[in-house]
């Protein structure tokens, strides 16, 4: 009764989100694109490209959510996958330069030109086909991930000592992508991209398409996590959360089962990079700073960890506040308002907002059915057992 | 000395004491018999504070500790001997004990003679650590610990769980002499019938977390205690 | 042989004691005071300007007022040229930037703490005057001056000016004073400045075109003894075109130097890795205690070293404001304060935040992260964006030279320091009241409270007591590292690695994992460089944890679980 | 469970939440649009919080400053100026959505911001997209030539050759073998080429050249100071030329005085290090080191000496020092107040169109004159660095320099040349004769 109840609340949390993401998708392009800018109904486009970056943050706290909300992996590194994934799709941009970069050189980026390096680097071949691109920005984050998980999972790395190893996964990235020898750039990392598949990256339209693609994503992401957690898979998930070694014991392979999840997560998360990059229009490596993915944990803390429309909704809220505290008068304190999120969120709303939300109607629903039980039980058992 | 009423004590929807009421006084030796998970523990727990209690009072000398923490009621005199005697691992034997100076004066803290002339073991083995000591020597550093804070009531969890005849005598001569001592209340908690039998003043037997006999030492119905511990 | 000190010290006091009774005796010997000034005046002058004529001091200080290096060079050259017993004067005022000029009127000044004297005469120039410049200096005549004051003091009576003459003749190794430093030679008694200037001459006789053959061959030698960096850059300074005798003797000299200092450069990087290893340690030990003792994740912990660090920039500010003499004192002074600062913020963090999330690690990480962003921004609001200076009392500055390598009196202190605080520490946990109740609470939470020990006041007391040894941290790393609101960050991730690599809740372990990161970072540093000797070690230790999840040290049966 | 879901989409709710999205996002819309323009908005981008905050949050006061003191005067066109106040906080992608922000939202007629040269790049196709106009105030590494941004900093030629031209002048200590020491990014890896060009061109050998690379906020120097100390006993005069970046300036400097590398012994000539860098160290034991800049505190002028009074008194801090970012902001404010005044408009085309060529009084005596290339015309001193804190002009450039887009040491741009004037182009290629890239 009760979890029926769960599930289906859950659900219309589910569908209410979806209902919203696409008349997001569907009423942002068409305010920017159906009235002229001087219109009273015309939506700017930079709150378009502003957009698009919040939806592929939603996607990239999903994908956290989905191992610390549901699996218990508390990773302080998933700013790495979506790096990565962005960096791909930077790879990709950047091959699409070809000689209309500065130095019209058409095989070399730009910063390859000017430090004299000769010819391109092998892990940069391929990038100029788009399906290649596809493939790495899911593959490259993904064997990380499986490598990272396999060691780390089979040797039983947990809590506290995983969270403090992705954070070093991630740095040690940092400081190797920062490096120009390692050939990404460095630290202006990749920019001044053209085209994306023949269209103009900066045209209204195609930013219009990329931010419907990112919704698209997002849903599909969501829809995905769904189906994950809401199967038989996904209850293994959470008991590996609340129980790990008890789970062990019932003769589940506990770590097959987090590699899965894990490996998954962070392709989600290159998804995520790859989207952001062209509507951003840069990526270098502070993308991998260790600050960066602990701030997109709090996104899903607030939002409601082990809630997916509460990851979604914590993104939007945290990055939301973000832009506002970062202009005019407020300018300094934005760091003020970041630290207090934190604080506040794990002292006072630990369930995040959707999670809090839902546990009281939970509270409420339960109140009622355990008045409704005690009446109807009462007189049929006397005494009721331990 | 120490007034339990009509005490309730859940873990989380489970009841684990229902109403239960005991009294234990100075210079006596109370026990509280029962199988397995009939709350004897619970008991311990809800006087030392580890667990809170749901419903009822509990007095030490007349006054309510039950808001009180577990350190607030062992600085007023309540020492526990827990079941798995819970020794610090990694301190020596010394410090084990000297963990009991918490609740002393600046002045009053030193190891009372008694704990080294109950159990002379610990005399010589005060710089061994105390996890590497055998379970009865862990058991006697328990008591001995407990005893360092000078406590006004001692509470004893089943001290002869899986320790060897011979110490099981010289903790049964060690209650003895405390009790002999007339200034401490003694609660033990025992499955240990015979032992229990041979000390306690006043029996309690306890049953699905409700008193369901008791009787002080002289008026005890052996009949009806056996039938109590059977149900 | 010299006379010993004690006989010349002797006759020096009864010179004296005589003084009043036997003035012409005096009079004698300032007399030959003056002779020999004279003549080694004479002679710096004969081989500075062999077709100069003696320039009076007038002459040479006018150069001074032009305000340009050409000309204040030629006034330094003219002022030793001129011997007179001012020259040195003026010259160690040009030194210390105490020279001054007054453009209208020409005339060149000394300024002194109190008042202004005349540089030509000596003399105080009341009321002293005002617009005056000071006659700069660039590099090109910062040497010129360091030459022309080494051999205007070779001949002090103070030793330590004889020292430092010598130093700067060395460095110089300036043809013209070659007879003043053997004259100097000659007279010196000293053995440590005897060596000096035996060393300062053959390197002059090296380079010059009128030494003999053997002369240089024997000068070889003589700098081949050095058998430091500067001796190799002497000897590889020799012409090709010298007699392959000397050639050959300078590149056996050279290789047995440069094998000597290679194994000097192991030990070097040994050393470099024990200063970074125990600063290491140093901003790690703190967070040993919160994470290993308490199971607590203090991502502020950062921020606690860094507050450290500024309360050490605060008590400088006060000394440079109310008692500069005070200065060599400041860290004595910062560090209690340091500490009790450190301990308060981390009480009043521990007491408002984290001991609401016992038990539940992950959020104490989140909440402690937002409290560092917090503190990070306070700082910046409250002392500014940018770095504050923190001088090194003079006892931390400079370096001395131990055999091959040399050791910088602000690392070494750093290393003595931190093996203090790690004994103290150990011997706080080890031997005190608190130290037995943090033990007790460490191993058995329940046990501990059952024994009246109040855990609460124990786990305040225990962040309090890992964020003040932070706090004393970010006094020690004000030493070496700039003081900013960023100081921190820097910080936590390599504290972290230590404490994980070295095992929770074991300070020797931290001690080992912060030593050996150290070591083996700066071992890597010169193959790999800087960054890839880290990156290195980061993916180490990931692939460490994965062997041991616990770290090397891991105690058994109590690790922190999530 | 299917049926649930179609009642719900079928349902009014979804209509509501189609409706309130729409009105979302037409209310922010209609935020954006209200800008009122009886006031001449100017952007300010520069990070107030984080890592960058140190440098930067002093470009924002005194671009206050500027404006609030242009409008003592009367304001631009009959206007007041309005400062328009934004922190992208360190964060690069940040850069792009607040540069976007404050030209699409906020109106803004130009902006003044960015430090780092990836927050430019970051910026650069926001400004190309919107059209609107940077002025970047740091020096940076030349290679680039745009026709929405101005460049007021110095490219390499204004700073980094002129000091080594002076090291290896008589006055600079004839200096033979060379330390290239920098943070591993951008900029000093271009400049290091550069260099490292130049000097082989001078007749240096690759054995008297070490280029070393360190990661950002490096902070323990022991081992590179005593690769320095070791390279530099080679027997011939050795300096260090310095492109180390931001926090791990202090720890590399003070390494430096207590390993007892003076100045006279091997100079380190820094590129990055000002007086706001300055002022959190010790500088008695660093007396004699150099830097390079196109502007000191310490130079004696009445334009700066007002310069520096107003600044301490509009911070109300005594202590605050100057330094050549400043002026550089100060030069390219009044430009930008000269091109508007002369185009008697705000619109970005007209005012990039009248930017070339406008002259204004830079702070240390001259004139600096905007280039067809978006560089500007300066002078460049070398400072020795004094015990008080404050650098001593040790040489001066004659005349001024003008800024070079591209680096004639690098092979790949020697050919190229921005004009923006006559050729239209930030990159034509005078070999193949035609605008590489993109025109636009």
């Amino acid at each position: 009764m009760i979890t029926a109840a769960f599930v289906r609340s859950l659900d219309r949390g589910g569908m209410i989100f979806l209902i919203v993401l696409a008349a997001f998708a569907f009423a942002v392009p068409f305010f920017n694109l159906a009235f002229p800018p001087g219109s009273p109904l015309h939506l700017p486009t930079y709150l378009v490209a502003l957009f698009g970056k919040y939806v592929c943050y939603a996607l990239l706290a999903l994908s956290i959510d989905l191992v610390w909300g549901y699996c218990g992996i508390l990773s302080l590194g998933h700013g790495a996958f979506f790096a990565l994934g962005g960096y791909a799709m930077g790879m990709y941009l950047m091959r699409q330069i070809g000689a209309r970069g500065v130095y019209a050189n058409p095989v070399l980026p730009d910063f390859m030109v000017f430090l004299n390096w000769k010819e391109l680097p092998f892990f940069w071949y391929g990038f100029q086909s788009f399906p290649y691109a596809l493939l790495m920005i899911v593959l490259v984050p993904g064997v990380l991930a499986f490598v990272f998980g396999w060691f780390a999972f089979r040797s039983r790395v947990t809590g506290v000592y995983l969270s403090i190893i992705t954070q070093a996964m991630t740095y040690a990235l940092l400081l190797a992508f920062f490096r120009n020898d390692f050939g990404f750039g460095g630290n202006n990392g990749l920019t001044d991209f053209k085209d994306i598949l023949g269209f103009n990256v900066q045209a209204q339209g195609t930013r219009a398409a990329l931010f419907v693609l990112s919704c698209v994503a997002l849903a599909a992401g969501f829809l995905l996590c769904r189906a994950i957690v809401s199967s038989k898979f996904g209850k293994v998930l959470v008991a590996i959360r609340d129980a790990e070694s008890r789970t062990r014991f019932l003769g589940y392979r506990v770590e097959n089962y987090k590699l899965f999840v894990w490996t998954f997560s962070a392709c989600m998360a290159g998804v995520a990079g790859a989207l952001y990059v062209p509507q951003v229009g840069i990526i270098n490596p502070s993308e991998f700073a260790p600050a960066n993915s602990i701030e997109a944990v709090i996104w899903v803390a607030v939002g409601g960890r082990g809630t997916l429309t509460g990851a979604v909704l914590g993104a939007f809220l945290v990055n939301y506040a973000k832009t506002f505290f970062t202009s005019g008068m407020l300018a300094p304190y934005w760091l003020f308002v970041l630290g207090a999120l934190f604080v506040g969120t794990t002292l006072l709303l630990p369930r995040g907002i959707v999670g809090t939300l839902s546990h009281w109607r939970i509270a409420r629903t339960e109140r009622k059915t355990a008045a409704a039980a005690e009446d109807s039980v009462a007189w049929a058992v006397p005494r009721a057992a331990e | 000395m120490l007034n339990v009423n009509a005490v309730d004590l859940h873990y989380g929807a489970a009841q684990a004491l229902r109403g239960i009421s005991l009294d234990a006084q100075a210079g006596k030796v109370t026990c509280v018999l029962g199988r397995n998970g009939v709350g004897k523990s619970s008991l311990l727990r809800a006087v030392t504070g580890r667990h809170t209690v749901t419903g009822g009072t509990i007095t030490l000398d007349g006054t309510d500790i039950i808001r009180l923490s577990p350190a607030e009621r062992a600085r007023r005199g309540v020492a526990y001997v827990p079941q798995g005697r819970e020794i610090f691992p990694l301190l020596t034997v010394e410090e084990n004990l000297e963990t009991g100076f918490s609740p002393l004066r600046r002045g009053d803290r030193s190891i009372p003679d008694d704990v080294y002339s109950l159990f002379p073991v610990l005399r010589s083995m005060l710089r061994r650590r105390g996890g590497d000591l055998s379970g009865g020597q862990q058991q006697q550093l328990a008591i001995g610990r407990a005893l360092v804070m000078r406590p006004k009531l001692l509470l004893l969890d089943e001290p002869t769980e899986g320790i060897q005849p011979s110490i099981i005598k010289d903790i049964g001569r060690a209650i003895e002499y405390l009790r002999g001592l007339g200034d401490m209340a003694i609660v033990l908690v025992e499955q240990y019938l015979d032992f229990a039998r041979e000390l306690g003043d006043r029996l309690v037997v306890l049953d699905r977390g409700a008193v369901v006999y008791a009787a002080d030492r002289e008026t005890v119905d052996d009949a009806a205690l056996k039938r109590a511990l059977a149900i | 042989m010299p006379p010993p000190d004690f006989l010349l010290r002797y006759f020096r006091k009864v010179l004296a004691g005589a003084c009043a009774m036997i003035c012409t005796r005096l009079t004698l010997t300032r007399w030959l005071f003056g002779l020999l000034a004279a003549y080694v005046a004479a002679a710096a002058l004969l081989i500075a300007m062999p077709h100069a004529r003696a320039q009076s001091l007038d002459a040479a200080l006018a150069h001074f007022t032009e305000d340009s290096f050409d000309d204040t060079d030629q006034g330094i050259q003219a002022v030793v040229a001129s011997g007179s017993p001012r020259a040195s004067a003026i010259i160690q005022a040009l030194s210390d930037g105490r020279l001054a000029y007054d453009g209208d009127k020409k005339k060149i000044y000394i300024k002194t703490d109190a008042q202004v004297l005349d540089a030509e005469t000596g003399q105080p120039v009341t009321p002293a005057p005002d617009n005056l410049d000071t006659v700069r200096l660039n590099n090109r005549l910062r040497q010129a001056v360091a030459a022309a004051l080494g051999g205007l003091t070779l001949m002090s009576p103070d030793r330590a000016a004889r020292l430092s003459a010598a130093q700067a003749v060395f460095k110089s190794r300036d043809e013209k004073v070659l007879p003043v430093v053997e004259a100097a030679l000659a007279k010196e008694a000293d053995a440590g400045i005897k060596t000096i200037l035996a060393q300062t001459r053959a390197a002059i006789l090296l380079g010059s075109d009128e030494a003999t053959e053997p002369q240089k061959v024997e000068a070889v030698a003589a700098i081949a003894a050095r058998g430091d960096q500067d001796a190799l850059r002497i000897l590889n300074d020799i012409s090709a075109d010298a007699p392959p005798a000397v050639t050959k003797a300078a590149q056996s000299a050279i290789k047995s130097i440069q094998n000597q200092l290679a194994l000097w450069s192991a030990v070097q990087n040994a050393w470099y890795g024990l200063s970074l290893g125990s600063v290491l340690l140093l901003a790690a030990i703190g967070l040993a205690i919160t994470f290993g003792v308490m199971g607590v994740i203090n991502m502020a912990h950062g921020e606690m070293v860094m507050i450290g660090a500024y309360v050490t920039f605060a008590v400088q500010e006060m000394i440079r404001a109310y008692n500069p003499g005070l200065f060599d004192y400041s860290l004595a002074i910062a560090l209690p304060l340091a500490f009790l600062v450190s301990a308060l913020v981390g009480i009043l963090i521990e007491r408002t935040v984290i001991r609401f999330l016992y038990g539940r690690p992950l959020e104490t990480l989140l909440a402690t992260w937002g409290i560092s962003l917090i503190l990070q921004q306070a700082v910046r609001s409250l002392f500014g964006p940018t770095n504050r200076e923190v001088g090194n009392p003079s006892w931390m500055s400079g370096a001395f030279e131990l055999g091959g390598i040399t050791i910088t009196y602000n690392r070494l202190w750093i290393v003595v320091f931190t093996i203090a605080v790690f004994v103290a520490l150990l011997g706080m946990l080890r031997f005190t009241r608190l130290g037995l109740e943090v033990r007790a609470v460490t191993q058995n939470r329940a046990m501990a409270a059952s024994m009246g020990i109040r855990t609460a006041r124990i786990d305040a007391l225990t962040f309090g007591l890992g964020s003040g040894i932070a706090g004393i941290a970010g006094v020690a790393l004000s030493q070496i590292d700039n003081v900013s609101p960023n100081l921190g960050q820097g910080y936590i991730i390599d504290s972290f690695m230590v404490v994980v690599f070295g095992g929770v809740g074991n300070l020797w372990g931290t001690l080992v994992g912060a030593l050996t990161l150290g070591i083996a970072n700066k071992f890597l540093e010169p193959y790999a460089g800087a960054v890839l000797a880290k990156i290195a070690i980061l993916v180490f230790i990931i692939l460490f944890i994965q062997k041991k999840p616990r770290g090397m040290f891991a105690l058994k049966g109590r690790a922190v679980e999530a | 469970m299917f049926s649930f879901i179609r009642t719900a989409a079928s349902g009014p709710l979804a209509r509501r939440l189609m409706g309130a999205t729409a009105g979302l996002a037409l209310s922010l819309s209609a935020i954006s649009g209200a800008s009122a323009q009886d006031t001449i908005k100017v952007g300010i981008l520069h990070s107030l919080s984080g890592t960058m905050a140190i440098s930067e949050t002093t470009l924002k006061d005194v671009m206050l400053m500027l404006i609030d003191e242009q409008n003592k005067k009367g304001g631009l066109l009959g206007k007041k100026l309005e400062a328009v106040v934004v922190d992208p906080a360190s964060n690069w992608p940040l850069f792009a959505e607040k540069a976007r922000e404050l030209i699409s939202k906020d109106k803004v007629s130009v902006v003044f911001g960015c430090w780092t040269s990836v927050s430019r790049k970051s910026v650069l196709p926001v400004f190309k997209e919107l059209d609107s106009i940077l002025f970047y105030p740091v020096q940076y590494e030349g290679e680039e030539s745009e026709r929405n941004v101005f460049y007021t900093g110095a490219a390499p030629n204004q700073q980094a050759i002129p000091a080594v031209d002076y090291l290896m002048s008589k006055d600079g200590g004839s200096v033979k073998r060379w330390v290239l020491a920098g943070t591993d990014y951008v900029y000093p890896r271009t400049t290091n080429k550069i260099l490292e060009a130049y000097l082989k061109a001078k007749g240096v050998k690759e054995e008297d050249i070490m280029i070393n690379y360190t990661p950002f906020g490096h902070s323990d120097w022991q081992t590179i100071v005593s690769d320095i100390k070791k390279f530099g006993s080679a027997g011939k005069k050795t300096a260090v030329v310095s492109t180390i970046n931001g926090d791990a300036n202090v720890p590399f400097y003070k390494e430096l005085a207590n390993q007892g590398l003076k100045a006279t012994d091997i100079p380190v000539v820094a590129f990055s290090v000002g007086e706001e860098e300055l002022a959190g160290l010790d500088t008695k034991p660093l007396v004699g080191h150099l830097a390079a800049w196109n502007y000191f505190e310490s130079i004696k002028n009445p334009a700066n000496a007002a310069f520096i009074k107003s600044w301490k008194e509009f911070t109300k801090n005594p202590k605050r020092t100057t330094n050549d970012p400043m002026e550089a902001h100060y030069i390219g404010f009044n430009m930008w107040v000269k091109a508007v005044e002369k185009a008697k408009s705000v619109e970005p085309d007209k005012v990039i169109a009248a930017l070339p060529g406008i002259e204004t009084p830079n702070l240390t005596g001259g004139t600096s004159k905007m280039l067809a290339n978006h560089h500007i015309t300066k002078p460049v001193f070398v400072g020795e660095i004094r015990g008080d804190g404050q650098f001593d002009v040790v040489w001066k450039s004659k005349g001024l320099v003008s800024g070079d887009a591209w680096s004639d040491f690098l092979p790949g741009s020697k050919d190229l040349e921005a004009d923006w004037v006559t050729l239209k182009c930030g990159n034509y290629n005078k070999v193949a004769k035609k605008c590489g890239g993109q025109a636009s």
